[in-house]
Parts: structure tokens; sequence; C-alpha cells
């Protein structure tokens, strides 16, 4: 196993009586892409905002590089080196596409309290931020405010941002959810490119297609206990992942019956 | 300095002759026109340091008017106590830059505690502020022996300031120099970062900014900027009392900033202007018609017409115009992405 | 011993008062996160209207019908053509609703006068039990019993009817409630109503507790109404009928121990309750 | 069979913009149809107009003839149209429960009947009865979602999207579901997932810069890789 | 004080006070009392030496920046003589400034605050009206005259008005030999007085003087409480008919009033009476009986001056000037040019078809007893 980027320790979290992520302990590998798979409501986006500090888990650790970070705040952990997407589109809707990205770069780029220069000055980063639209496909659509994005659009645009900020490790939750399945291979390349580039990845994603073409290793949970783990060839022919995540594939049977 | 690429040759012109206008008006106008424009231009400034919390940060400051009263009455007191001269202006502007950053930086720790969007806790910033606004209302009312409460301070000033000619010059000059450091302040990194967290406070801590740091800097920048023009509106009127520390003081600063438009910085200008304009010519028309006796009810009328027919303000009036321009280069980039 | 059973008493009546006073405000700010700033005037031509026709037809009962009628009237003429605008706008609400309260204020002059009117207690809840030291105000004791038929009417009328959920829903997303095939409008103006007729009603109670009403009575009492509201928790109603007894009982309690702070009693609770528990003291015991 | 929705030349636009530009399309009772297109075609935007939440500027839309330009959103969907929208539009405030009963337009027998079924379909609301709707997961959020267009009787039912955020699993229950249910009420689906839309609908509709380009019945499109790749970038 | 305008055109009178606001009520009687004092004192004429008067209106709004923008444009573009007004006393404390910037005298009636005749003075200022020192005074000194050494509770608003008429209350009564035990400073919107009462109560003194201005009020609550049978007296300022008409409670009540119209016997005030009662078809109050003082107070400094208007001798005639009222002679004191006037002693008293208590004359109350220190700040220009 190569270096473990990070890893949680029997992280646990409950609302009232109800159990959302139940002792899972995972091991991320650096510079592997893994994704997590799992039923809706299993635990998947709470896993997620364990790591990425935006709950507290009730018990458990969370190590991030070697360090502890179960208490520490959102930002602390952004500032180490990781980033994420959010599962609901979450953009600053008033303003451009443009500043969107733009924003995500000026936080990499540490530009820090500068209250009295302009922000037009730092030329590279604007170009910088031009070269990842185009990447995200929406160069055309730089000067729209995000609000004014169709759906499939600030999804691309959310990807965007979190490209920018160029983590060590990205966690990824649904990034293609509603974007156009011509887009999907655009996609992933995307983030083929990205994992070269040397950020670790982790996803969410239930587009099975795109999972297998880019994981590295499947984490399955349910009902917000681990289940399985493996490579992609092996975990999506467990019987027991097929029963409670992949159903029997009768969608296209039935496509077929008409 | 940036100013040139953003303003196009039209706006320069226009520009000149607004201030080559306004340099003369003293020589043309009543000395009690010259003080509504001493007042309009320290307004103006109260209003853009609320802009800058409304508008580009979304937080509704009820207790801004603590900022502003306290530079009066700081300024105030030191003329009464110490003595009226120009270094005691300059000693008031100090301790307002100390006094408002402090207060700036105690609210904000108090109203930032809580995170997260929302109507709910928009209003609870709201009632926070307006609570800790009547605080230091109160504190000033008690405190009689210096403050004299709601009956009022009035103080003399130096001499270098009594001549409203010249004084009127002095608050153009400081509306000017204002404009451009909260202008320059709203280009910043920082100010764009204080928009993001208007937009999504929780979005923009992802993206790994220290929200509650930028945030206190924004209320800083504009609670100095309300502290300044309490100052400058001391020494214009050489009277202060508690009603300057009212809820009905914020209130208004949200009025001017919402008829100029707010988010727009410059619309808190044009705002000031307007309101304080309206406001005396209404007093001017008592002796037009009695109706006017009753000139409470335009007032009113003025805010309903306001959010109804300019909901954003005159600057928005303004922008409606050159975003058509802009719609129609968007709606040609909607083809081009669909054809793609 | 006496005087704090005294105090204990009046502090409840105050705090029955507070509760007419918010609970308006409650609906309306809480239910629907409208900040209405015309809460005040409803308060004061409620009261000026109970006085009118109470001087007409010497009834107590008309006198507070006729101020529930003319507030509920005015609450709907607001929503319908100012308010209904303005939602999910908070700053463009606080500013309409101001602009609302100073011409209507200031209409309360035209017609009624900028001089206070006074007004009596009717026969029947004037006077006092005075018992060994202990004073109990017959009107005190009515407006208690009138805060709590209120309470657990409104109570049961959000909580026993789809009205509650659906405002709560339309506040958040009116587009879809409307997709769902109900008209939220209609229910947004009669929600805005039915508060400003209660603010008309706690103004009508109001004036012959203190004997008096004044067109300058509006501003305090409604940020009194926004402090209840705040305390006891947004989107609660119960929360605020708590959030009443609280500070009416601190009222007391503050006036006999600590007078001096008495002016920022009010104020400072709010702050520290806002500080500390943001969504309010009873804002999430209730709304589990 | 009698054409239940028809819309001829229809332009609507938001703001400033224009964003449908020509939009013709005509649905029969009991048909299942996939409205098809490429992210920012306009597939939402058509979804809203007929909601009469996004405005029309001209050309007609009717519902059993009759004219819905103009008519207010709370009115159209009284006439029986059951709406999905895309981004979930569920109460966070409120329990899955009320957000359920705010959605009944009556609590009779039937409507209770329909509900057990929902719930049926999709356990998770039920686990969740009684909690508020915004500790729910994105795909149980779109259960909720969908379970709300259901619970009345409508004529027609307008998702967009159903598919998105939703488990492998799920979205087979859902396509049975569906296809069950469009045996009595007519469904209009925006799909990006090609075999979802495939599985459900008889019929499709291309919209492709606020224009419909292409229709026709859904098996044609299935062996029509040119078309596909021509709007959909299937490949 | 403008030189130019001495001789020709007429003398222009800026009137400056509360048309809406808090204080419109006050605003409004003072400027009729005004229009109607220049009338009596000029006998109808409306002229001085042949002089007419223009009296040139304009509102405050109760708010002192709008108060001292508005005194702007009188003083600088419509050039009045002087001003007259304000109600409020933050108004004319923002105004104070001005009437030394214009040289021009402002006659202030009927805002009370004792520093605009005391430490915020200058000597363009002037005030007719009496200030809360002289009000404390004439309680203190009916207070003592029944009782030499009697035991007093303060039950005030808590602000700037309460406070301002304790301060000088505490001075005056320990003064005159009384004592006073317990001063309660109640919010000034407070609905539930009892812990305030209750607290006097306690503490058993022999009179309970309240002062209370405003809607909310403690009279019912003071009843309530049944303070007589605890051996404390209440005692207050009859304040203006509005207000007498929530003190039904008090009937039978000793304390002092400023007016009232059936309470000064003079001729001026029975003109007054006549006058108002036909114009407004209602009897004059305390601030129209104070604007009608400033009008006789202006006139009569002018024709003593022989009709100039020469800011510096007017002030000259104007110290230690003499002039009539409705509430009888009054004379400015030159040290501070507060105006010495008397008070009255009286009792309330129900009368039939009167919808308030009546106050009925007991006593007249010297306005040299009851006149207030002098506290102008040493160094000032005279
Ligand atoms: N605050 C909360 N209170 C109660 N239950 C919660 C809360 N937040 C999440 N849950 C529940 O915890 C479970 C896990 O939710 P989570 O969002 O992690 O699911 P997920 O795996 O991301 O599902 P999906 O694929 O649908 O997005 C769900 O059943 C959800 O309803
Ligand atoms: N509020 C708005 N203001 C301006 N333009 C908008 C607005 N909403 C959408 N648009 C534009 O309208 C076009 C169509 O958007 P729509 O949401 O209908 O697309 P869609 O087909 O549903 O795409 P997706 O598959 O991404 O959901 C897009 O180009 C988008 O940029
Ligand atoms: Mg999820
Ligand atoms: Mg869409």
């Amino acid at each position: 196993m190569g270096e473990i980027l990070i890893e949680t320790k029997d992280i646990g979290i409950s609302f009232g009586g109800h159990k959302a992520v139940n002792k899972v302990n995972v091991k991320l590998e650096k510079g592997k892409l893994t994704t997590i798979l799992g039923p809706n409501g299993a635990g998947k986006t709470t896993l997620f905002n364990l790591i990425s500090g935006l709950l507290e888990p009730t018990e458990g650790q969370v190590f991030f590089k070697g360090t502890d970070v179960t208490h520490l705040s959102p930002l602390k952990r952004i500032k180490m080196g990781m980033g994420r997407s959010f599962q609901l589109t979450n953009v600053f809707g008033a303003l451009t596409a443009f500043e969107n990205v733009r924003l995500a770069m000026q936080s990499k780029e540490n530009i820090g309290f500068k209250i009295f220069t302009d922000h037009r000055k730092y030329k590279d980063l604007n170009k910088k931020t031009d070269e990842i639209l185009e990447k995200v496909l929406l160069k055309d659509k730089k000067d729209f405010l995000a609000s004014e994005l169709s759906h499939g659009e600030q999804r691309k645009l959310e990807l965007g941002m979190v490209m920018a900020l160029d983590p060590e490790i990205l966690l990824l939750d649904e990034p293609t959810a509603g974007m156009a399945i011509e887009e999907v291979p655009v996609m992933i390349d995307i983030m083929r490119n990205i994992q070269n580039s040397g950020t670790t990845i982790i996803l969410i994603e239930h587009k099975m297609d795109m999972v297998k073409a880019l994981s590295d290793k499947l984490i399955i949970i349910v009902n917000g206990m681990f289940l399985t783990e493996g490579d992609p060839e092996t975990v999506s022919k467990d019987p027991e992942v097929l029963k409670a995540y992949l159903g029997g594939g009768v969608l296209d049977e039935l496509a077929v019956k008409g | 300095m940036i100013l040139k690429k953003d303003l196009s040759k039209n706006m320069m012109i226009f520009l000149g002759l607004l201030l080559a206008a306004l340099l003369i008006l003293p020589h043309v106008s009543t000395l009690s026109t010259t003080t509504l424009f001493s007042r309009i231009f320290i307004m103006a400034i109260y209003a853009m340091s609320y802009d800058i919390l409304r508008g580009y940060m979304g937080f509704i400051n009820l207790g801004h008017a603590l900022f502003f009263g306290s530079g009066a009455y700081i300024v105030g007191i030191l003329f009464n106590n110490i003595g009226n001269t120009f270094p005691m202006f300059m000693l008031a502007i100090v301790i307002t830059l100390v006094y408002s950053s402090v207060a700036a930086f105690i609210m904000g720790k108090i109203v930032f505690r809580s995170k997260g969007g929302g109507a709910a806790s928009v209003v609870a910033g709201a009632m926070t502020t307006l609570a800790l606004g009547e605080i230091v209302r109160h504190t000033a009312e008690r405190w009689r022996d210096v403050t004299m409460g709601a009956d009022g301070l009035s103080f003399r000033i130096p001499p270098i300031f009594s001549d409203r000619t010249m004084f009127y010059y002095y608050a153009l000059v400081f509306l000017i120099v204002m404009t451009l450091v909260l202008r320059q302040f709203i280009n910043s990194p920082t100010g764009r970062v204080l928009m993001s967290i208007r937009e999504n406070e929780q979005r923009a801590e992802f993206l790994g900014f220290d929200t509650e740091k930028y945030k206190l800097i924004g209320l800083q920048v504009a609670g100095i900027a309300s502290g300044f023009s309490g100052v400058m509106f001391g020494v214009l009127n050489r009277f202060v009392n508690t009603e300057l520390l009212t809820v009905q003081q914020t209130l208004n600063a949200l009025l001017m900033t919402l008829v100029g438009g707010t988010g727009t910085l410059y619309g808190a200008i044009i705002g000031s202007g307007f309101v304080n304009i309206v406001q005396s010519q209404l007093l001017n028309f008592r002796s037009v018609h009695p109706i006017f006796e009753r000139w409470l009810l335009f007032f009113g009328a003025m805010y309903v017409i306001v959010v109804i027919f300019m909901p954003k303000g005159f600057m928005g009036l303004y922008y409606s115009i050159t975003d058509k321009r802009k719609a129609k280069i968007k709606n040609h980039a909607i083809k081009q992405t669909a054809e793609k | 011993m006496d005087i704090f059973v005294t105090l204990a008493i009046n502090g409840l009546a105050q705090g029955a008062l507070l509760f007419l006073l918010a609970s308006g405000l409650s609906i309306i700010l809480g239910l629907m996160g409208v900040v209405n700033f015309t809460h005040g005037t409803l308060f004061i031509w409620g009261g000026y209207v109970y006085i009118w026709i109470f001087g007409l037809t010497g009834s107590f009962v008309l006198g507070l019908l006729g101020a529930v009628v003319v507030a509920f009237a005015m609450g709907v003429f607001f929503e319908k053509f100012f308010v209904s605008r303005v939602y999910g706008n908070v700053p463009a609400q606080i500013l309409i609703t101001l602009g609302l309260q100073v011409i209507f204020t200031e209409l309360v002059r035209v017609i009624w006068g900028a001089t206070p009117l006074s007004i009596g207690r009717p026969a029947f809840l004037a006077g006092a039990w005075d018992i060994s030291g202990v004073v109990i105000v017959h009107y005190r004791v009515f407006l208690i019993a009138i805060g709590l038929v209120i309470a657990v009417g409104i109570h049961l009328l959000l909580n026993k009817t789809k009205i509650g959920m659906i405002v709560r829903a339309g506040v958040q997303r009116p587009d879809m409630v409307r997709a769902l095939g109900i008209n939220i409008n209609t229910y947004f103006t009669l929600v805005f109503a039915g508060g400003a007729a209660l603010a008309g009603l706690a103004g009508a109670l109001y004036a012959p507790l203190v004997g008096s009403m004044t067109s300058t009575a509006g501003m305090h009492n409604q940020v009194l109404a926004f402090i209840v509201v705040v305390v006891g928790g947004m989107g609660s109603f119960i929360g605020s009928a708590g959030g009443s007894v609280i500070l009416g009982l601190m009222g007391s309690g503050v006036a006999w121990f600590a007078p001096g702070l008495a002016t920022v009693a009010n104020v400072g609770l709010m702050a520290i309750v806002l500080a500390f528990k943001p969504s309010g003291l009873f804002g999430l015991a209730v709304k589990k | 069979m009698s054409s239940l929705l028809k819309v001829d030349n229809l332009e609507s636009y938001i703001g400033l913009f224009t964003i449908l530009h020509d939009v013709n399309l005509e649905i029969n009772k009991g048909e299942a149809v996939a409205l098809l297109g490429r992210n920012g075609a306009g597939k939402t935007t058509f979804l809203k107009t007929l909601m009469n939440l996004v405005d029309t500027r001209s050309g007609s839309i009717e519902l059993n003839g009759k004219s819905l330009v103009g008519v207010p959103t709370h009115k159209i969907a009284k006439m029986g149209i059951g709406y999905v929208p895309e981004d979930y539009g569920v109460f966070d405030a409120l329990t899955i429960e009320e957000n359920l009963k705010v959605a009944m337009w009556k609590e009779d027998k039937e409507t209770l009947e329909r509900l057990d079924y929902i719930l049926e379909l999709f356990p998770d609301l039920k686990i969740a009865y009684k909690r508020m709707a915004k500790t729910l997961s994105g795909g149980q959020r779109q259960m909720l979602s969908i379970s709300r267009a259901l619970v009345n009787k409508n004529q027609i039912l307008l998702i967009d999207e159903p598919s998105k955020g939703l488990a492998p699993v799920v979205i087979e229950k859902l396509a049975h579901a569906l296809k069950e249910i469009s045996q009595n009420t007519t469904v209009l689906l925006v799909e990006q997932n090609f075999a979802m839309a495939c599985a459900v609908a008889d019929k499709f509709f291309i919209i492709s810069e606020g224009k419909t380009v292409e229709s026709g019945n859904i098996k044609d499109l299935m062996q029509d890789k040119e078309l596909q790749n021509k709007h959909l970038g299937v490949v | 004080g403008d030189e130019e305008n001495t001789e020709e055109g007429p003398i222009k009178i800026g009137g400056i006070t509360s048309l809406s606001g808090a204080l419109q009520d006050y605003g409004e009687q003072m400027q009729r009392g005004f229009e109607l004092g220049l009338e009596y004192a000029t006998d109808g004429t409306m002229e001085i030496d042949g002089r007419p008067i223009e009296v040139l209106w304009e509102d405050t709004a109760t708010e002192p920046e709008v108060a001292r923008e508005r005194a702007l444009i009188l003083l600088e573009e419509e050039n009045v003589d002087i001003l007259v007004g304000p109600a409020s006393s933050a108004d004319a404390g923002a105004m104070l400034s001005l009437a030394e910037e214009f040289e021009t005298i402002l006659m202030i009636e009927p805002a009370a605050a004792d520093s605009l005749t005391g430490a915020d003075w200058n000597r363009y200022l002037f005030r007719t009206g009496r200030n809360s020192a002289q009000d404390a005074r004439a309680m203190a000194e009916i207070i003592t005259n029944a009782n030499p050494d009697a035991k007093v509770a303060t039950l005030a608003p808590d602000s700037a008005f309460g406070q301002s008429m304790v301060a000088p209350f505490e001075v005056a009564l320990e003064e005159m030999g009384g004592e006073l035990v317990i001063q309660e400073f109640p919010p000034a919107e407070t609905t539930d007085f009892s812990s305030y009462i209750l607290r006097i109560r306690e503490e058993a003194p022999d009179y309970a003087y309240v002062i209370w201005a405003g809607a909310n009020n403690p009279w019912g609550e003071l009843m309530e409480h049944n303070l007589e049978d605890y051996g404390i007296e209440i005692t207050t300022g009859a304040p203006e008919i509005a207000a007498l008409r929530m003190m039904d409670p008090l009937v039978g009540m000793t304390g002092f009033t400023v007016y009232y119209h059936s309470v000064p016997d003079n001729e001026v005030n029975d003109w007054l009476v006549d006058r108002h009662q036909e114009e407004y078809d209602m009897p004059p109050d305390i601030f129209t009986s104070g604007g009608m003082a400033s009008a006789i107070a202006i006139v009569t400094a002018i024709e003593e001056n022989g009709g100039s208007m020469d800011t510096d001798e007017l002030i000259e005639v104007m110290r230690g000037m003499e002039f009539e009222s409705p509430t009888g002679t009054r004379y400015f004191r030159s040290e501070d040019h507060q105006a010495i006037q008397p008070l009255f002693e009286i009792e309330l008293t129900e009368e039939d078809g009167v919808d308030h208590p009546v106050p009925v004359h007991r006593r007249t109350i010297d306005g040299e007893d009851i006149a207030p220190p002098i506290n102008v700040p040493d160094g000032a220009p005279r």
C-alpha cells in the first residue's frame, strides 16, 4: 500500500438515535482514485462531512497526513490541502462564473488580507482562471452569473472551483449528477488529468460506467457501515453489493421490452 | 490607477463636470444650500459604510449608528472638555479610529458567532446589532455628566472649521478621499471575498477563506468610515445628542443605500443627496401648501415608492440600461454553447 | 413576602401584555419571516380605534372588535399591495414597512391629533384586590386570561391545520408551493392580516391598561415585540409565549433588584440570548 | 388518442434572456414521453414555462384544449399536473410528513392509499417520516420530491431528471413504478440517463438551443446512433 | 440682527418649533400663543412703530439636525431679526451656536433644560419659559411650606428630562429644609410601576413627588397601591390639559402649575382665554401661554428700543426688562437672561362638565422665591 493520506478510525456520528455513520475505518491512499459507493442514505455524504470537518464525529478519529484532525475546523483542513465539492450545488449565485473560479484561485494563491490593492492586478490569476473555465466547458459563459447557469452548468462550475483550489486531496460528491451524458467522457478526462497531476481523488458517484472507468478502488458503505472494499471488477460482482446497491441491471431489459 | 480603466470617456467627462459644478456651488448658492450639501457629503460616507455591510457583506446591521454617533460624541466631548483646537480634531480622528475598530471587533465577535445563512440568521444578526446599538445609546444616555443625554451636547469648534464655505470644501475632499478608499477596499481581494461570503458563507469557508476574519475586517472598515463621518457630522452641527445613536439613525443609512442602490457603493452618494434634498424640500413646501405640514406622509411614501418602483435604486436604473447591452452578448453565448 | 407575590403577579401580567403585543409579530416574523415595522402602527391604530368606538358606544367588546377589524383590514392592505412584493428581502421589508409606519402614524395624528387620548378601564374591569398588601389589579388578571386564550387558540390553529406548514413551506419555496396547487398568496395575506389583527387587539387592550394612547407609542412597543419574539425563538409561537413570561418576570425582578438596569434589561437579555443561543430560548425545544 | 398537452411555437424568457425560441410538441393521453437535450438546452426552462414559473412571450400551451398561458401556477397545478423540479424543491423546515401533507389536495382514502404505495416504494422516507427534510441525503430528497408529485391524482407528471442522485437499485425501482404509473397518467420526463429514459418512455422530443429539433418513437432513437450522437452525444 | 434690515421692511421673526414629530402638540400650542401674543401686544395692528411684523414658521420635526438646518435657512436666507422657539431642548441645543454665529437673539420657549441658560449659555440666548430648576424650586417650596422638614420621594422617568427635573429639586429641597429620601427612575416606557412604587412605600416618605410626561403613566398604579393609607401624599406639577385627562385618580392632590387657564388672575390672561376660545373654540393651554409671553417680550423689547432691531441694543434693553404675560409680570434676569416668573400652588378638583381634574388656585408663588441658581460659565462673553 502506498502512503495513506486520510484515515478514519472507528469514525461515527449519530443524529438522535440514528447512526448515520457507524464505526467506519477507511484508508485513502495517495495518488489513487477511490470511489465510495452505497445506497441512498448510506452515509457517504456524511462521511465526507466528517472528513472535511463540516460535522464533528460523535466517536472515532480522522487523520489527515498523519495528523489527528478530528477537532480541527474545516478551514484548517482546507489549509492543509483538503478540498471538497458539494452534492447539492453550492456556488456564489450573484457572482459571475469567472469570479466564482477566480475566488477559488485567490484562495489557493493565498493572497491574504490585502485590503487596498485591486484584485484585477493579479493577471496570471485571471489567466489561470480562464484556463480552468475552458477545461470545464464554461468558457463562453464566463460572464454569466452563476444563478443564470443551467443545473448541469452549475455542476461544471462547482468542479472548476475545486480544480482551481488545487488541493492535495479532492473529495467530490457526485460531481456529474445532472450533467449531460455526452459530457461524462470529458469529465472522466478532467478527473484523470487531475489525478495525473498528483492529486488524490475521492469520489462519490452513482454512475457505474464512470466509476468503473476511473476508480482504482471501491469502498462500499451500507447503512452507515463499511461493507467491503476492493478493485472495481471484483466488488461490482459481489452479490451483497448487487443486492444492496446495484440491483439486477433490469433497466436495460425494461427498455428493450418497452 | 485602475480608475481610468473602469470609467468610460463619457463618464469621465460627466464626473469632471460634476466636480466643477460642486466646486463653484458655494459661490453661487446660499449658505444653507452649501450646508445642506456638506451634510449630503458627510451622510454619503455614512451611507457608503453601510453599503459595505449591507450591499457587499449581506449583513444587516441595525446598530450601525453606534459608530456614527460615537464619532460625533468623541469630537464633541474632546472639544468641550479639552479645547476646541485642530489638534483635538486630529486626536478625535485617532480615537475614533481606535474606538470604531475595537467596537466593530467586539460587535463582530458577538454577531458572527453564529454562522450560516437563511432569513432567520439575517434577522438574528439584525436584532443582535440592534441590541448592541441600544446598549451603547443607553450608556450614552446614562453618562449624562459628559454626554448630556437626549438634551444633547453643544460645543464650539476650532476656528478653522467655522467658515461654512471652507467646511464645504473639506467635506467634499473628505467624500472624495473616502470614496476612493472604500472603492479600493471593495475591489481588493478582501472585498471580493466579502461578496462571496454574502452569497454563500459556507462555500466561501470551504474555498479556504477564514470568513469570520474577513467579516471582522469588513465590519471594521465600515465602522471606521462611519465613525469618521460621525466626527465630521459633529463638527458640522456643533451639537450631538443620543438621537445620533438611535435605530432611526441606522435606518436612515439603510434608506439612503436602498434609494441609491445597494451593493453599488456610489449609490449611497446619490441616495444621500436624494433623501436629504427631498426632506429639506418637503419642509420648504410647508409654505407652499398646508398639506406639506404633514410632510411625513410624503416622506413615508418615498420609502414605499422607492422599494416598489426602484427596487435596485438609482444605480439599478442606470445598470439596467447597461445590462441590456450585456444581455445581448450573453444571449449570443447561450446559443453558442448550445451549438457545440 | 407580600412584595414578592405582588411582583410575581405583576410580572406574569406584564408577560401577558408582552405576549399580546408580540403574538402578531410572532406570526409575521416567526412564521413568515417578514420584518414588519408596521407592527407598532397597527398597535396604535388598534388603540385609537378602540378609544374611538368605546367613546361612541361605551362597549368594551365592540371597541375590541372594531380594533381587530380595522387592523385586519390594514393588514390585508399592507400585504396585498406592499409586503407581498418583498418576501425574502429583509432590507426591502424593513424599508417598505417603515414607510407605511411613518405614513400611518402620521395619519393617526391627522385624524386624532398628536395629543395623547386618555381612556379609562371599563367599569367591570376597574379596580383591584388588596389582600394584605398584595395588590392584584383586575385588569391585569383579565390580560393574563386573554393571553392564555389567544396562546392556546393560535397554537391550535397553527398545529391542527395545514396553515402553519403551508406558510412555512411558502416562505422557503413559494414557487414550489404554487406548483403543488396552493394559492400561497392568499395564505400570506390572511396570515399577515391575522398578525396585524393581533397587533390591533394588543393596542386596544393596552390603552385601558396605561390609561391612554398616543401616536408615539408604536415604536417602543414594536421593538419590545421584536425582542420577545427573538428571545423566545423565531418561528415558535409557544416560544414567544415563553419569552413573554420570562421577559415579564425579569422586568419585575430587575425593577426591584437593579432598577438602574431596567432600561437596558430587555435588549441586554436579547443580546445575550442571541450571542449564546441564536435560535432563541425556546427555538429548539418546541420544534423537534 | 386525444391530445392532452399541445405546445406551439413557444417562446419564453427570464429577465432579459430569451431561453426558449421555438418549442413545439404534442403529447397524447397515456403516453410516456422523454424530453432530451444537452446541458443548457432549455429542458428545465420548458417545464417551468408549462407551470408558468417562467414567463411566456409568445406561442401557445394547451392542456385538454385549455390555454395555460398566463394562468397562475397554482391553478395550473390544480388542473392535474404533478411537478418534480430539478432542484427537488423540498421544504427544508418541514418534516417529511408535512412535506407530503402540504402536497395533498385532499386526505381521502384514495390519496392515503397512494401514500402507502409511495412509502412502500421509498422505504427511506418511511423511516425518516417525522424528521425535518433538511436532514435528508441527496437521494432521499429526490425521492421526497417525486413522492410529493405522486400523492395526488394527476393527469400528467412533469419530472425533471428523476434519476439524478439515485442509486442504481432505486432507479430501477423508480423506472418500474413510472412505467406502471404511465398506464393511467401521462408522464413527461426530462432525463440525462438514457437507459432510464428508454425504460420509461415511448416517445421522445429533443430540445436544442431552445428549440424542439427532433421527435419520434424512442425505440427508433435507440437504434439511430447517428441521431443520438448529434443531439445527445451518446456513444 | 442684520444692520441693513434695521430701518426699512417688516420686522422678521423666525418661529422655529416642533410642528411635527414627538412634541408637535407643544409646538402648535406655542405657535398659536405666539401669534395671539403679537396681536395682543400690538393691539391687533401687527405692527411696531409702523413696521409690520412678519413671522416665518419652520418645523424642527423634533430632530436637532433638522432644527439646525431650518434655523440656518431662517437666519441666512430669510434674514430674520429674531428667532423664537423651540419645544425640544435638544433642538434648542443644536441651535445655540447659530444664534451666536449670526449674532441673532434666540428667544427660547418652551424648551426647559437648565443648561440652555446655564452651562451652554451665550449672550444671544433669552428664555421666556421657565426652566426645570424653577419647577423644582416651586415644588420644594410648596412641600416645605406645608411641612417644613418633609421627607420626600421622587418618581421620574429615567431620561434627560426626568433627571434634569430631579437634580435641581434635590438641591432646592435640601436648601429649604426638607430631605429627599429616595429617588426612583423607571424607564420612560414603563407600564408596570409596582416595583418602584413598592420601594417608595417601604421608605415611607411624607410626599411622593411624581414627575411624569408621556402616555403611559403611573397615576393609576399609584392609586391602586393605596399610598395614602401609608401616609404618603402624592404631588406633582399639573401638566397640559391632555395630560390632566389621565390624572382622574389624583383629584384632591396639591401641587404646582405653570399655567392653567383659570388659575392666573390678570387681564392678559383674561384676554388670552377669551380670544383663544373665540379663535379655536377651546381654552388656551400651558404652551399657549408661554408662546404669548414670548411674543409680548419681543414686542416690549423692540418698543423699548425705539423700534430698532439692533441686536446689541436689544440685548441691553432686555437685560432686566419687565414684561407682561398670562401668568403675571416676568423679567429677564440680566445675568443669565432667564425669565423670572411666578408659578402657582394648586389643588386638583373635580368639576362638572370638565373631562379632567381642574387645578384650582391656592397661592401664587412669587418668581423671586423660586429664582433658579445662576450657572452661566465664568468666562462667557457678555
Ligand atoms: N442532521 C441529521 N439528522 C438526522 N439524520 C440525518 C442527518 N443528516 C443526515 N441524516 C441521515 O443520515 C443518513 C446518511 O445521509 P447521507 O447524506 O450521508 O447519505 P448519502 O450516502 O450521501 O446518500 P445519497 O446518495 O442519497 O446522497 C441518511 O439517512 C440521512 O437521512
Ligand atoms: N435565471 C436565468 N437567467 C438567465 N439565463 C438563464 C437562467 N436560467 C437558465 N438560464 C439559461 O437558460 C438556458 C437553459 O437552461 P435550462 O436550465 O433550461 O437548461 P437544461 O436544459 O435544463 O440544462 P441542464 O441539463 O443543465 O439542466 C441555459 O443556457 C441557461 O444559461
Ligand atoms: Mg450524498
Ligand atoms: Mg435542467
